[in-house]
């Protein structure tokens, strides 16, 4: 598994690669770039002792990655984290084996952790053969493969237009309302209001002391003549309005003739 | 190599490409000597009872469907579909005004006539051109066919009503109502009151 | 309509689609009462020592190149490419341990999952999330899809190669979520758990 190549490493094709050092020959440098984390290597290093993952020797593996992490030149710190947290467990555990076991309920014994990690390089193993034998099989469109002129199914869509007569109708019937409704032009004019009028007439109704006409009261200036039908008309509704209070009475004595106004004595 | 086995590649070939193959570039993938003409005519005969045949198309090579199957791969389906408001007013204007033409429609409706709703009124076969006007252009007339007049339930066009009609049985009114109502912004009437024999297709 | 008709059309069906269908779907395809299963199981045998082989992939089926075969076809380029050995290995333990979370794939690797790896099997879709695990944070699943086990010729994720091995040595349980320590290997239960194979397609 230790090779001495020294491959282009990419995103796609990282293999674990141990590099000579031209200077020191003695010495590798391990790249720990080559590397999947601490238990890729540690599974390297256990193959290394060229046995059944079952029957490695931890000590011995615990040896050979201390070295390792003690040798490789570890450039990134954050990289370099996980190999050193596994470094001390690892060290933890060689003096766990080392020293006489301890009765201790809280912590698991030496042979167990172990044990655990005997497993974790054994799955770690077997998931690898799994990926291997699973990446051999015939894939699609590597090895098999489907039609390539697939025929496919055509479909044909047969519109139905529901219509009923009276949707019809009022179809027709819409477009006419709507005509007509367009055809009207209705330019927004100059008003006198109701409000103003009545205003105007409450203020000036005080000086008139007996029956006054009506448009007696118009504002003095009014420009043109649709101004002046809105002024009379509010004018006269307002009159209306002050009758219907009970503030104002109003006269006419003939048909179309003029409107006489006066304030109620009751007021007074 | 067997001949057996000479045709189990034929076939994969054939199956696998994209497009039709050339028995020069079948070959091309068979054993020098191989006798491809042979295999083709033999593939061939083998698949000539069953689902999918071999066929030779402008001197290539393909599978395809069997002819008498080929229905399975065509699939009708019946899509109800409404019509737009646009469509259901150019219809009622064809039906009113006819024969007119598209200009007139336009005119009538103020608005010009999107594409597409003439020929989904004439693929629904209600609306069918007429004749041409008399006029410069010449433009195609529109009017009504026999089928507008099943499909409504009418005897001919003169049974349509008039505006007069209408107004009487409260289109008009109803229309007007609505309007004024969306005006002010009230639920507008969405009642369809049912007319005798308007339902059903 | 005799068998020979109705193999005809199955086989027709089927080799007019890429994709795999459903005996369901054919089913629909054939009058009312027909045997679906014998038929594709006729089929089947019909075509297994041919160029083209039917094979049920995904509970579905499908004819494909045989694979003794693969040598002539197989296409030099490749248009994914070569996934890494951390993209292999994800893949595996995903596949063979689904429903799994990100933690628990690196919890097996002893190595964090870098960036971009399950972003690449998805977009491959291979992998999809398939639910929640009802531990603290609720962690998001994954799982393979249908089209994994097409793309692999793989019926069901039991098909799985050397599947029955790594459950009996005890790798396929729940992997504990801190590192090299011996945890109770209580398995959460998972949130709507989705069987692969059970979507529809």
């Amino acid at each position: 598994m230790i090779n001495n190549e020294t491959e282009q490493q990419s995103e796609f094709e990282d293999l674990p690669s141990v590099i000579d050092s031209p200077d020191e020959e003695e010495n590798l440098i391990l790249d720990i770039d080559g590397f999947e984390g601490p238990l890729d290597v540690l599974l390297t290093l256990a193959r290394s002792q060229k046995v059944d993952l079952k029957q490695i020797s931890i000590l011995e593996l615990v040896e050979q990655f201390l070295k390792f992490v003690d040798e490789a030149k570890v450039q990134k710190l954050e990289k370099a984290a996980d190999y050193l947290v596994m470094a001390a467990w690892l060290a933890y555990l060689k003096s766990r084996l080392l020293l006489p076991e301890e009765d201790s309920e809280e912590e698991f014994s030496a042979e167990e952790m172990a044990a655990r990690l005997t497993y974790q390089l054994q799955r770690l193993s077997a998931f690898r053969e799994a990926a291997a034998t699973l990446m051999s099989r015939n894939q699609l469109k590597r090895d098999v493969f489907a039609r390539g002129m697939p025929e496919p199914v055509i479909v044909t869509r047969n519109a139905r237009y529901e219509l009923s007569l009276y949707e019809l109708l009022k179809g027709y019937a819409d477009h006419k309302t709507r005509k007509s409704i367009a055809d009207i032009r209705i330019h927004k004019r100059d008003v006198y209001t109701l409000d103003q009028a009545l205003e105007r007439l409450r203020g000036l109704i005080g000086i008139a002391i007996d029956w006054t006409d009506l448009f007696q009261f118009l504002p003095d200036l009014i420009e043109g003549d649709e101004m002046l039908r809105s002024v009379k008309a509010s004018i006269f509704t307002a009159s209306l309005e002050m009758a219907r209070e009970g503030k104002a009475e109003i006269i006419q004595k003939q048909t179309f003739g003029p409107l006489f106004i006066r304030k109620t004595d009751r007021d007074d | 190599m067997e001949i057996i086995e000479q045709i189990r590649i034929v076939e994969a070939l054939l199956f696998a490409s994209e497009k039709p193959l050339s028995s020069i570039a079948l070959a091309d993938c068979l054993p020098e000597g191989s006798n491809i003409d042979q295999l083709l005519a033999d593939l061939r005969q083998q698949y000539e009872m069953r689902g999918i045949n071999l066929v030779e198309v402008a001197g290539k090579w393909m599978f395809q469907t069997a002819p008498d199957l080929a229905f399975l791969l065509r699939k009708e389906v019946e899509q109800e579909r409404r019509l737009s408001r646009a469509a259901v007013e150019t219809l009622a204007i064809i039906s009113y005004h006819q024969p007119v033409t598209r200009a007139e429609v336009e005119e009538v409706r103020g608005v010009s006539l999107s594409k597409g709703i003439l020929d989904t009124l004439m693929a629904a076969e209600w609306v069918r051109p007429m004749g041409r006007r008399r006029t410069p252009g010449r433009p195609v007339t529109y009017g009504t066919s026999d089928h507008f007049l099943v499909h409504f339930g009418l005897n001919s066009i003169k049974d349509l009503p008039g505006i007069a009609e209408l107004k009487a049985a409260g289109f008009l009114e109803n229309a007007d109502t609505s309007r004024l109502n969306l005006l002010d912004n009230q639920k507008p009437t969405e009642e369809q009151p049912e007319l005798p024999g308007s339902t059903g297709g």
